[in-house]
């Protein structure tokens, strides 16, 4: 027997998709059985409230959740968000109902004994609903009183040796790829970066020194399958700087019709027969490969390492074997000037412990956005509002033109005294001596 | 429900205190045949919609199972994700970066008793529990945000649209019929809490309200000048307010420069603007991330503006499934939904659609607006 | 002997091109003859003057002229640039060295005639040297004095039935590419249509009464020999809305080698022979050709009318019958915020007399530019300050997808209250009955 | 020098006074073979460069040699040409909208007497009169504007630089052996009075210092209101100063917030930016105004400055030169400029012509300057 009545999310338990509607109420279920005994910390009936409180979201058309307030754990200025509900009363379950980020793994691999583990601690502690994961890529532990919350932290920290997430003006927890772990297109150990540079940060991850929130994200390859160059302030891109490598003999089983295009990834389609042509040298963005008596070709000098032709014939061509990243800066979400994607900054640097000629660049860019940045400015607007020219200069990196799509249309350039010869203190009646009034 | 202590003393709260430790270390948690042929893999296939094949240059496979689901999920679920693991893949799992549960398995064998396991799981409800598909050129889980469920500026719920959506893109999802990667992302607000502004399809909450105030409470709760600075359209300006006898400081809004992105609210809990009527779903298309062939693009505004429909938004995933069908008929192998778009030019894109233009979807935002109009003589009739 | 020494100049008198400095020479030597006996108006020695004046930048790097000043002929606003020499006592012949734009006939054909009688009143009441034209398209007499513009004028309009042109925050001269006169792309007739506005709106040519400059200019068709595009508040470009009509046995001309790929235009480079795939198929941007079986296809739905395939075969295809001109609006030179193309406006709109629906079209958008501009703020920034959709809106044409070249990618869109249900005008308590604080 | 009257009498200036009569009506100029066949036009064909054949429906032809020069020109010169066009042409002419003379004749015959007689004649100082040339895939005249001859604001000369240009491109004006039509223009500021902001190749002046202020004049002359309002970043405020024992009303400039764009002084002539040193060129690549296959284009700045060297400006023209071999070196034939440099991209181009890429030539002008930069991982080594 249901707490509350839910006529509508009912209705979303139809349909082939996994409901989440069935899934909160089973677990509903299992803690009103308690099979297990727990001495539930927060109410038991917590997730009927959560169903309670959405279906009545659902009637209204609006949210029931009201602004966070500063809850969080001692030390800490991240990794917990408050949220109250507006209808406490009706839903005391979810009166109080905070998230509790937690750092999740590097690549998101888990063994069984340990997320078991989080269970028990969340069923325990929490409402025992998370999201596996939130956008950033933390675990998201979902719905917690206040009192918990230290409680948590403890036991996460003494007896699962894991750490918090970031939130608030902090760098916020890095994500990453599969990279090298599953991926052949990887061009560096996103894992390793990404829990290296999470653990270098560490103070910046949990104490808020920023003027606003700071993303790293670690993409393996040009293809983005953490969407880095979207929703990173920094965003790392795998790539290379030598030739692809060409196994003629696998290019022939291709066309040949032997190995599928693209990995099979267009299976169910009506696609017909392979054309490397049409397929692959046409749809080069450069237009740098051949394919002429049966050999391919590929001008490298030319090539811009879109991945496509890799993609589609996997078994016979291999990126690069010089590899490193390219460091994008500055994407964000719209608020509150437009979205902006990263912009690249670094053309290419070796991957390499102890990673040096990485956090060089990035401390130089925080310093250069804690000094400058205003509160609540966000890399990529300082970029914008300062300039890429006063980025470069702040950073010590000298203007290249792979730093640009196109140079500029205006012609607005704003020289600097010491670039023009004389300087510009002038004497108006020198002039006045050869241009009378 | 007595309060079980985890050891920690409130009174001494550094006591013994364990912090900046991060997160565990991404080895101990390699299925054994990953730990073995990291960085040394050969090349994969996808053997079936969700179901990937790697092989290494040592010869060794790794066969991966991905299944979809509900990204909010409680722990009675991950335990019998737990539970398939152990029976299937010697106690590994992986989530995806789109909220997909992988399992992986180190010999063709196992892959099918696995499927079966899987494919077998239903919720009470009848939705499966771990539907099998998500890769290549189909459509998988759709990567969003809170909405109705946590959060407190959303104009959309999250997870309902999600469902609706997914359970009439299902059919995508098991199959990978489709011209390229199609990728649906939600964002219940406009701080898009994800790459929506960049997928192939976006559903995106909006307000269509200015803020209301309140201004009894504005005077106590907010830091005014930090509302009125919030405002990216200086539509926000600080002033005096009588409320029956008492004069209160608190701010005015000029409407007709609300865009209604709601960061006032964010800075200011008495200025809310969720609203029934007002509240609902923007529909983007053609944004990507991926650099293939073409740079990564935003998503661009299609349809300005449908309600929301509780609990099946069937407006919006009409929509998305018509534009769906459109973009399966009319795009080339490999080609993404925005080069789609543009390859035959917004104004035919309209037209197979069947989408209506109207003013909304006329980019009006300060400088940048002029580079989405029509500088040439060239236009499609 | 020069009066002037101009050792910079002269060496501007060796090489090929035509050396301006040697025509004002020669100018300066006939005035000096006076082999007519004109009783010159100017000084008879402004050429050295020029030459002089020009000299002393040379060796400067600066400019020697000073601003205009108001100076002008009764009742017009524009016509006459006034200018001073800084340094008149070096250089009295340009002391006043004013210019008068007249303004050219359509097409800019002359007969020798007409061109003499200008020629000899600009001997007589000016400096003898012009610009043929200005870069608006106007002849521009360079250089005369303040005394003689009502002379000028006077004799322009009572002798050669000849009127001035624009300037100042006036409708400027309207100019036009020579058309249906003498090419056959064409889609209407620019000059008819370019002497009918001009005279139709005499009235805003010589008296200010707009917020700046504004200019017209007509194109016969997407090829665009007189830029409009990129230099007119409102810019008409010649289309077509039915086919391209093909004729195949020029197809095949072109393809057996007997006509000369884009009429010859590329005769001097080793380009081989003709590859009608590569050169118009491959290239055509829309996709929208085939030539298959000898046969040669359009899909002319598709077709944006770039023009490539008809300038490459002009004798095979030609442009469709049911022709007409697209408008675009705001383009403009860079100061203040940067440089602006025509944005489209009105797809496609018939040329035909009386040319209602184009008045109608110009007019509106004065209106509203009157209106709402500010003080020298030009269509285009209008445009851009206020929307696009406030034009649309003021002038009241419905927004078409043709009308950008994609949606927003910003969904920042502005509401209207009376479009939003149930309007803007809330009551928190009511709200807060459903949300408490 | 006697003033002779018009017979307009100053006394009276509305009597008899004939306005509002426009041009004159275009009918009476054509020649009678184009009035002939006017909008009948069947196809072209250019013979040889600078000479083009219009054949019309009828069968009618008409043969027309183009010849370049400069714009700027004597009333002895003009009549010079209207003797050509009455020895040869019946007495007709016209100018193109790039400022060369066109003289058609009906039947080829007439074709090689006139362009013999047209390369005869010269100039006393050696160059040419009247060159043929400045058709189809080479380059025409360059289009420009005052300089140093009559404006008041130019931070170069007009007609010095195009004919020095010119004489290095020469070849390119006689024959048509480039990829396509190759556009140079000239503005000598950056008002741009010309579509130079959209040429293949353009030459544009440039100042580099900030306004001088000439306090005591400004005072008299101007409205200070006005310059301070002209200032497109905010660079002006009003202020005093005291000049010997005068308080005056001036203005100060924020030198460090310039761009030495000149628009105050165009409002205020007591603020004048011209310096020998300070001034001179930028160079800007791959504009285009037509919309043949690509849309119309932007040039961009490819070298932020030059010096204006008298009276040869090599620097100028060596960079043109050296940029219009790189260009008939790379592109495929029907390529623009600017197609070129965006097909092998913009650092290739780089590359290929030698030039320095500074941190000038990054645009950091307001927010559309965002979307000149690199949103990709896609670039050439
Ligand atoms: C929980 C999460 C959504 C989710 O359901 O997954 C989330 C939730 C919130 N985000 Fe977010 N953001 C989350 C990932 C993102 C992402 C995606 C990412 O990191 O890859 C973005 C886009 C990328 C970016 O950073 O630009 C994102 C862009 C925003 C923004 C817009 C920032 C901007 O500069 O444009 C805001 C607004 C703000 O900061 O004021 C925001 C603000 C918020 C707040 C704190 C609401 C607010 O106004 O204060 C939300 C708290 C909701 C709650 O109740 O928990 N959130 N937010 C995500 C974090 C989970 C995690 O740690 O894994
Ligand atoms: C597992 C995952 C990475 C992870 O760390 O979790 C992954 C894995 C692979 N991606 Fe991805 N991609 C993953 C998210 C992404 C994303 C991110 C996103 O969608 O948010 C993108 C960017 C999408 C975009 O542009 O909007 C992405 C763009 C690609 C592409 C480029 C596709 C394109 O046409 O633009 C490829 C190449 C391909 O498909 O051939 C690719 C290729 C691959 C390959 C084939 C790489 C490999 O050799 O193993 C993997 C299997 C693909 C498949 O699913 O068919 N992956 N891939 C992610 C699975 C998400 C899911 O659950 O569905
Ligand atoms: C004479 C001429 C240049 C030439 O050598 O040919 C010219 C000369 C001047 N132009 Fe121009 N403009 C001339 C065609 C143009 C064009 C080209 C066109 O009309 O196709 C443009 C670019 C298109 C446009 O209108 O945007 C042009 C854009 C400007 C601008 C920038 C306007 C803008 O909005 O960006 C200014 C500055 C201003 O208005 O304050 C300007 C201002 C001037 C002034 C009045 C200088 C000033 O600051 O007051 C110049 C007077 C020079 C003189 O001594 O005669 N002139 N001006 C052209 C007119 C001749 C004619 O009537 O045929
Ligand atoms: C005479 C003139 C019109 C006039 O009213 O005076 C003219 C005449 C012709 N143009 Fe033009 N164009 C003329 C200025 C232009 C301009 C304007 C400009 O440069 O300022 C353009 C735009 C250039 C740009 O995009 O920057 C122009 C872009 C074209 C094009 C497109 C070329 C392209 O590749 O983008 C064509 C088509 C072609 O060449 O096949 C064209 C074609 C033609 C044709 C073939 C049209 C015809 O069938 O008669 C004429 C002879 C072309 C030739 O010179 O080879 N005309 N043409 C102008 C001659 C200028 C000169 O003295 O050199
Ligand atoms: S981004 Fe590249 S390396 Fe990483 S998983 Fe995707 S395809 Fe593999
Ligand atoms: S990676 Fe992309 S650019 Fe490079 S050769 Fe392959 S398809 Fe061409
Ligand atoms: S998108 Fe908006 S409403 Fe949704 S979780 Fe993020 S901040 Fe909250
Ligand atoms: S919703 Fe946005 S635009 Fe509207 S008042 Fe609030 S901050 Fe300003
Ligand atoms: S714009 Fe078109 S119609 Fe006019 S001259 Fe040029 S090619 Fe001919
Ligand atoms: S005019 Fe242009 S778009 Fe149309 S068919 Fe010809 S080449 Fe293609
Ligand atoms: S470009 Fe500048 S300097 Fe040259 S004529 Fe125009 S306004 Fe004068
Ligand atoms: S030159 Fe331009 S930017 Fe500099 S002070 Fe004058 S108006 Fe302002």
């Amino acid at each position: 027997m249901a707490k509350h009545e839910t006529p509508l999310l009912d209705q979303l338990e139809s349909g082939p998709w996994p409901s989440f509607v069935s899934d909160i109420k089973q677990e509903a279920e299992n803690r009103a059985k308690n099979a297990n005994n727990v001495e539930f910390q927060v109410k038991q009936d917590v997730c009927e409230d959560i169903l309670g409180v959405l279906e009545l979201s659902y009637k209204h058309g609006r949210t029931h959740w009201k602004h966070g307030g500063i809850v969080g754990v001692f030390g800490y200025g991240g990794g917990v968000i408050g949220r109250y509900c507006d209808q406490p009363e009706m839903f005391p379950g979810v009166a109080h109902f905070h998230t509790i980020r937690v750092n999740q793994p590097a690549g998101k691999f888990y063994n069984t004994e340990w997320l078991r583990n989080l269970c028990d601690l969340w069923e325990f502690r929490g409402s025992g609903i998370t999201n596996m994961h939130g956008s950033t890529g933390d675990i998201v532990f979902l719905g917690t009183v206040t009192e918990q919350l230290e409680e948590i932290f403890f036991e996460l920290t003494h007896k699962h040796g894991q750490d918090l997430g970031g939130s608030g003006s902090n760098l916020r927890t890095p994500s990453d790829c599969i990279g090298e772990a599953r991926c052949e297109y990887a061009c560096y150990d996103t894992q390793a970066l990404c829990h290296f540079l999470t653990n270098e940060y560490q103070d910046e991850l949990h104490r808020p020194a920023f003027p606003y929130k700071f993303k790293f994200k670690f993409d393996g390859c040009p293809n983005c399958c953490v969407a880095s160059i979207a929703r990173s302030d920094m965003s790392f891109i795998g790539t290379w700087r030598d030739d692809i490598r060409i196994d003629q003999d696998a290019v022939a089983a291709y066309v040949g019709g032997e190995y599928p295009p693209n990995a099979g990834a267009h299976k169910d389609g009506n696609w017909g027969a392979f054309d490397i042509q049409k397929e692959v040298i046409d749809l080069c963005p450069t237009g740098c490969m051949k394919y002429e008596g049966g050999k391919l070709e590929i001008n490298d000098k030319e090539c811009t390492r879109c991945m496509h032709c890799i993609n589609v014939m996997p078994r016979a061509l291999k990126k690069g074997l010089d590899t490193g990243v390219s460091i994008l800066v500055g994407a964000k979400a719209p608020i509150l000037d437009g979205a902006q994607m990263g912009s690249l900054l670094v053309p290419f640097v070796k991957v390499e412990e102890p990673y040096e000629e990485i956090t060089e660049v990035i401390e130089a860019i925080w310093d250069w956005w804690m000094e400058e940045g205003k509160n609540r400015e966000r890399l990529g607007e300082l970029i914008k509002r300062q300039g890429f020219q006063a980025m470069l200069d702040a950073v010590g990196i000298d203007p290249v033109p792979q730093h640009v799509k196109e140079p500029r249309s205006n012609p607005y350039i704003f020289w600097k005294e010491d670039e023009v010869p004389g300087g510009w203190q002038r004497d108006v009646n020198e002039f006045r001596k050869y241009h009378q009034r | 429900m007595a309060f079980v202590s985890s050891g920690y003393n409130p009174e001494k709260p550094m006591e013994n205190r364990i912090t900046d430790i991060g997160p565990k270390h991404f080895e101990q948690f390699y299925p054994p045949v990953i730990k073995a042929n990291k960085g040394k893999w050969a090349y994969h296939e996808v053997l079936q919609a969700g179901v990937l094949k790697h092989v290494a240059e040592s010869g060794d496979e790794v066969y991966t199972v991905r299944v979809g689901g509900a990204r909010l999920m409680s722990v009675t679920h991950i335990r019998e994700i737990c539970e398939i693991a152990d029976k299937h893949c010697d106690g590994y799992v992986r989530w995806t970066t789109r909220n997909n549960v992988e399992f992986m398995v180190d010999a063709e064998a196992k892959v099918k008793p696995l499927i079966d396991d899987l494919e077998s799981r239903k919720f009470a409800g009848g939705s499966y529990k771990f539907p099998v598909g998500g890769t290549g050129a189909g459509i998988t889980n759709i990567v969003h945000t809170q909405g109705w469920i946590h959060c407190h500026t959303p104009a959309t719920d999250a997870s309902g649209p999600v469902k609706a959506a997914m359970d009439v893109l299902f059919d995508d999802f098991k199959s990978m019929r489709l011209p390229a990667h199609l990728r649906v992302s939600l964002a219940c607000c406009l701080n898009m809490c994800g790459a929506v502004h960049c997928s192939d399809i976006a559903i995106l909450g909006y307000h269509r309200k200015p803020p209301m105030l309140d201004h009894e409470y504005l005077d106590k709760m907010c830091e005014i000048p930090l509302a009125v600075a919030a405002c990216p359209t200086a539509a926000i300006r600080p002033t005096k307010v009588e409320i029956g006898d008492k004069k209160l400081n608190s701010v005015a809004v000029k409407q007709e420069r609300c865009m209604f992105c709601g960061n006032c609210y964010t800075m200011c809990p008495s200025m809310p603007l969720a609203d029934t009527e007002g509240d609902g779903i923007v529909i983007m298309a053609g944004g990507k991330v991926s650099n293939r062939i073409s740079y990564p693009k935003f998503s661009k505004v299609v349809v300005a503006f449908l309600p929301n429909e509780v609990p099946r938004w069937e407006s919006t995933t009409d929509c998305i499934k018509n534009m769906v069908e459109a973009y399966a008929a009319g795009a080339n192998k490999y080609e993404r939904f925005g080069e789609w778009a543009e390859r035959i030019g917004w104004e035919r894109f309209f037209d197979v659609t069947g989408l209506e233009f109207t003013h909304h979807l006329i980019d009006d935002f300060r400088d940048p607006a002029y580079y989405t109009w029509r500088q040439t003589s060239q236009f499609k009739f």
